[in-house]
């Protein structure tokens, strides 16, 4: 079914690659959301090794050509957290840079929340559990048509709490969907506060075997542990996967760590620049949004 | 605008033949054979239900003797939410998917998904709303979908098309399968009176006017009301001398504002007749076409923003006066205030 | 907090009691739905004895209080299975028997799908998956109060497909309510087939076990074993209980018996008396629906 | 009926003291306020929240140091259906249930819940829909609440309350805390302009009259278009000579016929103002009441059926001309048709 190679997945990107990358993107996540004034770093920093892993090492997908019908596909059911996607997907040039300056604003292309018409983007998500289905839908019709196009849905944990995504859970398994695989960023937080406080998720493992899911664990900030889940998902066949990424909510950044207030709050320039140099540590890292916000911000800007 | 038709050009059945009682038809059955013949000829076209197939009629792609038809058929359960995101993804994936439930269960238990999954990315899932209205009959107020209308007018670049009658459907299906963006088709549960043939014009966003009159009163409706509104016009040109014209507001979304104006220019008052709750729905949007264009006053009738009770489907018509006497009666009513 | 006693549950209902009473329901039920020319036989009749069980010997009820705040509830979030619900109410005395004649008739009370307004409903149901939730608000609402009434919930083994079930069923874990029941009538149907082969529910136990239940499973159409299942579930303190009651749809009809068929339709004149033979036996019943139904047929009426 | 007042009868604030920003609110910070007042004066008074206790401030109930009022707050998750059906039952068991989350997923994710465990049995649960409209800002569409209007108003029982600013807030929860049935209270998120003061009078199912006009114009609003709408009018009164009429619907349904039909009985046209689709929503109520009364001829300003952009709130009603300028604007457009 395969006529072109994919420029993505892309075997330059080691391990050490993805580590200075994953540095980069956390800090253009930050500096969007800065620029923005609102919008999400917490589930969006838990979510930074998951997305890369996938967005350069495993995913099919060229972006020089966005709509190739023969593309894995990626839905990010917790849509809150696109700040990173974006971030992901501009680097690899779906869309121009600069336009991470204008998340969330008027006239912009990225949207609060992701939406088809963005490039590179798979399907509008933001209102919570609706993601899994969509999944389904796609992962049916590539069982009809032949066609061996993996899809990946990321979910955040809090989501879980959406029936939607057990009845998806149920058409995922019933329908022996392999070429389906749901990830779960497991930073433990939601909005008002730890999951196990507001409405308990464990045994979560339990759950989505019951639900017909073959399931996996792995630390979700390792790239190899997300590697080793991700290549067993792929292999293994005739149900669908669920990997359980254990993951830290604002991780990277040690004042954002496992903290629900920074689920939806922009950090102020002070907390930025804090970020943005406990992130870098002695590395020189500077994308070109990191040079419009910070350059701004060091200018006495905004 | 010049007024596009008249009964005549219309090409409708006569009205004693619509009211035999052998020609009528349920919309499931013409609907199920033209997603059929539609799946034989697009190998694109998909089905999908939630534990509805026999009710809904997607049944005749899943029992279809070709299995290049058949597995084209996905049933989710009792999930209404996973059946349109299902659906939606199918559509994301190039599929022109028929997602297939209860109109009342379809619109109102997955209102949220058909907003984000379907219209905001504009995709071309078409929706078959059966059961649409009281005569569901006796399964009673949970199972009524009288708001429907009201709920899925209000979202961007959904296409809302009410069936006439049993005929029309496969017109619709045929006019609509390529369709850019999402299309709810709301259809009546039991078998009822034809009045389209088949050379009957539908488009997509037209309304025709089925009875020209004169210039006391306009009766708007639709889906299976114009039967009821078109035997009433007669009953009130022949009894009370009035000469309704009736107008089908075939397509609810997006609204044929012209042919709605251009008529009600010519008469001094008009009447919404829908099987729904007179706010929000039919009421609602020629109210606010004709505001907005040829103000005219216009009586409502319809179910009247209650829950109403189980009973069978022509007592249900009868009881909530939506049957040809009730419409009559409250035109009347109406006229007199 | 309790005052007055109940007249229900009442002693003088022992098995043999229960057992007539059963096959009198399923008649009841059955002469209803003829009437009606619509409605759900095979439901109905999978929950006869769950619900007899029910509302003869453990329910704490008054038919001549039916609004009695420290009374008892139950939900049939099944709603389409009332015709057995109302033949228990009526039996009771909530409403003239006569009722039962006029199901779904327009002036009638008896709606088709259980409603507030019917003396002895405690909930609107028919749209399914939605009962559970409301258990749980009567639950919360009664350990607020230092209530100990009890609330139970019976659903459909299809309508566990709704994702609002998952939702509620994580509230009743989450808040220890075990002064929540939910039944399952695993009677293995739903209107499109099989539930395994619609949308496959096993491993059921281990669901509801990963959402936090106490599970116990029995015989669905065995009174003691009912009565086992009822007192381990009201016995059980810290969480909730789910007792997945295995029957079989359309029981006590060998022609409705396993038939997906028999799910939503309403028997002949001819099936009718068959049934109706078959259920009675040689023991003589009669109760005033049977008379006016099986009256009129016998006199070739309607 | 007579005109039951005036901008002084009114005791509104001055649009100079509304503009001042110190003086803005946002409805949350009022509601949380009222709803723990409420809830130390009533025992049967509950609050439940769908992981947005923070945002909608449900969290005052949650957070309350007096444990007989903080243990009758109930998170459920991030599972609005489940919301709503845990809030009726607490409602059948006789508590007074306060039912949070965003208006968009309240509303939309939870409609057939709404239905039939709440609307159906008419049970006195209180939906705090906070969030209305597209000053929810930079979340973007997915967050707007622009059809909740509409697809409420189709329900049988529902009473659905516009909160005019932060300050009437209170004034509605009390009113409504013994309503015999379901009520819907549509709040903004962000602080903004209060024209209500104490003295300004609140009673459900009125619409009241805040700026006495002249013969050519009457401009209904509801919620937080009103101060723009009010500001709007000024601008129209010294730039274009027009003095328009300002109608608040504050409760838009049950409508308060009476009053839109008599003041439209004085001028000449209409404007509908508000947050929310021109399709189905208070232009829909409107228009439906004067059809039905005293046909008047209407402009809609509200999104033109779209499902927008992201940005700053205030960008936004200035993007979308929902602002006072915007208003002036489309009332110029709309008068030179
Ligand atoms: C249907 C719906 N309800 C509520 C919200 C508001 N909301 C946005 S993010 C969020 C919390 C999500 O928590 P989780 O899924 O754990 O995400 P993460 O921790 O990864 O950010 C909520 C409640 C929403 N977007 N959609
Ligand atoms: C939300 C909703 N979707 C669909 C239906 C239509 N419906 C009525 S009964 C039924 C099947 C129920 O199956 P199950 O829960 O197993 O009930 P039982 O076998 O006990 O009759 C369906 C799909 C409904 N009533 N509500
Ligand atoms: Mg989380
Ligand atoms: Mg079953």
């Amino acid at each position: 079914m395969k006529t072109k190679a994919f420029p993505y997945p892309a075997v330059k990107y080691d391990d050490a690659a993805l580590e200075k990358l994953a540095r980069r993107l956390r800090c253009d996540t930050l500096c969007m959301i800065h620029q923005a004034s609102s919008g999400h770093p917490g589930g969006s920093l838990s979510s930074v090794e998951i997305l890369s892993t996938l967005y350069y090492q495993y995913l099919r997908h060229d972006p020089a050509n966005p709509e190739r019908t023969d593309r894995d596909r990626f839905v990010l059911s917790k849509g809150h957290a696109c700040p990173i996607l974006y971030a992901i997907l501009a680097e690899q040039g779906y869309f121009p840079e600069e336009e991470l300056c204008h998340l969330r604003r008027v006239g912009g292309l990225l949207q609060g929340h992701p939406s088809l018409h963005i490039p590179g983007i798979d399907a509008s998500t933001g209102s919570l559990g609706q993601g899994l289905s969509l999944a389904n839908g796609v992962a049916l019709a590539a069982k009809l048509d032949g066609s061996d196009l993996h899809t990946w849905c990321l979910l955040g944990d809090g989501e879980l709490q959406e029936g939607q995504v057990w009845e998806a859970a149920m058409t995922s398994a019933h329908y022996k969907l392999d070429n389906v695989t749901a990830i779960v960023d497991r930073n433990g937080l939601q909005i008002d506060g730890k999951t196990e406080k507001v409405m308990a998720l464990e045994p979560l493992a339990e759950k989505w075997l019951s639900f017909g899911f073959h399931v996996i664990e792995c630390d979700g900030h390792s790239f190899s542990d997300l590697r080793r889940a991700y290549d067993e998902a792929l292999a293994t066949k005739g149900k669908p996967s669920c990997i359980i990424a254990n993951t830290h909510k604002g991780h990277g950044v040690s004042f954002m760590t496992d903290q629900a207030g920074w689920h939806g709050k922009s950090p102020s320039v002070e907390q930025l620049q804090a970020a943005v140099t406990e992130i870098c540590g002695d590395k020189k890292i500077e994308s070109s949004c990191m040079k419009t916000v910070l350059g701004e911000v060091k200018g006495g800007g905004r | 605008m010049a007024l596009n038709s008249t009964v005549k050009e219309m090409r409708l059945l006569s009205l004693t033949d619509a009211a035999n009682r052998e020609n009528w038809q349920a919309c499931k059955v013409t609907y199920g054979a033209a997603l059929l013949k539609l799946a034989t000829e697009r190998p694109e076209v998909v089905a999908l239900d939630a534990d509805l197939a026999n009710s809904t009629q997607s049944s005749r792609i899943r029992d279809a003797k070709d299995e290049s038809i058949s597995r084209r058929f996905f049933d989710v359960g009792i999930s209404e939410q996973d059946l349109v995101g299902t659906g939606a993804g199918l559509a994301l994936a190039g599929k022109i998917p028929y997602v297939n439930s209860f109109g009342v269960f379809l619109s109102g238990r997955a209102w949220g998904q058909i907003r984000v999954s379907v219209c905001y990315p504009n995709l071309p899932v078409r929706f078959g709303g059966s059961y649409g209205g009281i005569t569901v009959g006796p399964d009673g107020p949970t199972h009524f979908a009288i708001s429907d209308i009201a709920i899925l007018r209000s979202l961007p670049n959904m296409t809302l098309v009410s069936a006439t009658d049993g005929a029309q459907v496969p017109k619709i299906i045929e006019a609509t399968v390529d369709y850019p963006g999402p299309v709810y088709i709301r259809m009546g549960r039991v078998p009822l009176p034809v009045v389209t043939t088949a050379e009957t014009p539908f488009e997509t966003g037209r309304a025709y006017v089925y009875r020209k009159g004169g210039g006391e009163l306009v009766l708007y409706t639709t889906g299976h009301s114009v039967y009821d509104t078109l035997e009433a016009a007669e009953i009130l040109a022949t009894e009370d001398g009035i000469d309704p014209w009736v107008v089908n507001v075939n397509t609810i979304k997006p609204l044929d504002v012209d042919t709605i104006a251009t008529v009600a220019k010519q008469v001094k008052r008009g009447c919404v007749v829908e099987e729904h709750n007179i706010y929000g729905g039919l009421g609602g949007a020629v109210a606010e076409a004709l505001a907005g264009s040829h103000p005219l006053p216009l009586g409502f009738i319809g179910i009247e923003d209650e829950f109403c009770e189980s009973g069978e489907p022509m007592e249900l018509l009868r009881e909530y006066k939506l049957d040809a006497p009730g419409i009559v009666e409250r035109v009347r009513g109406y006229l007199s205030k």
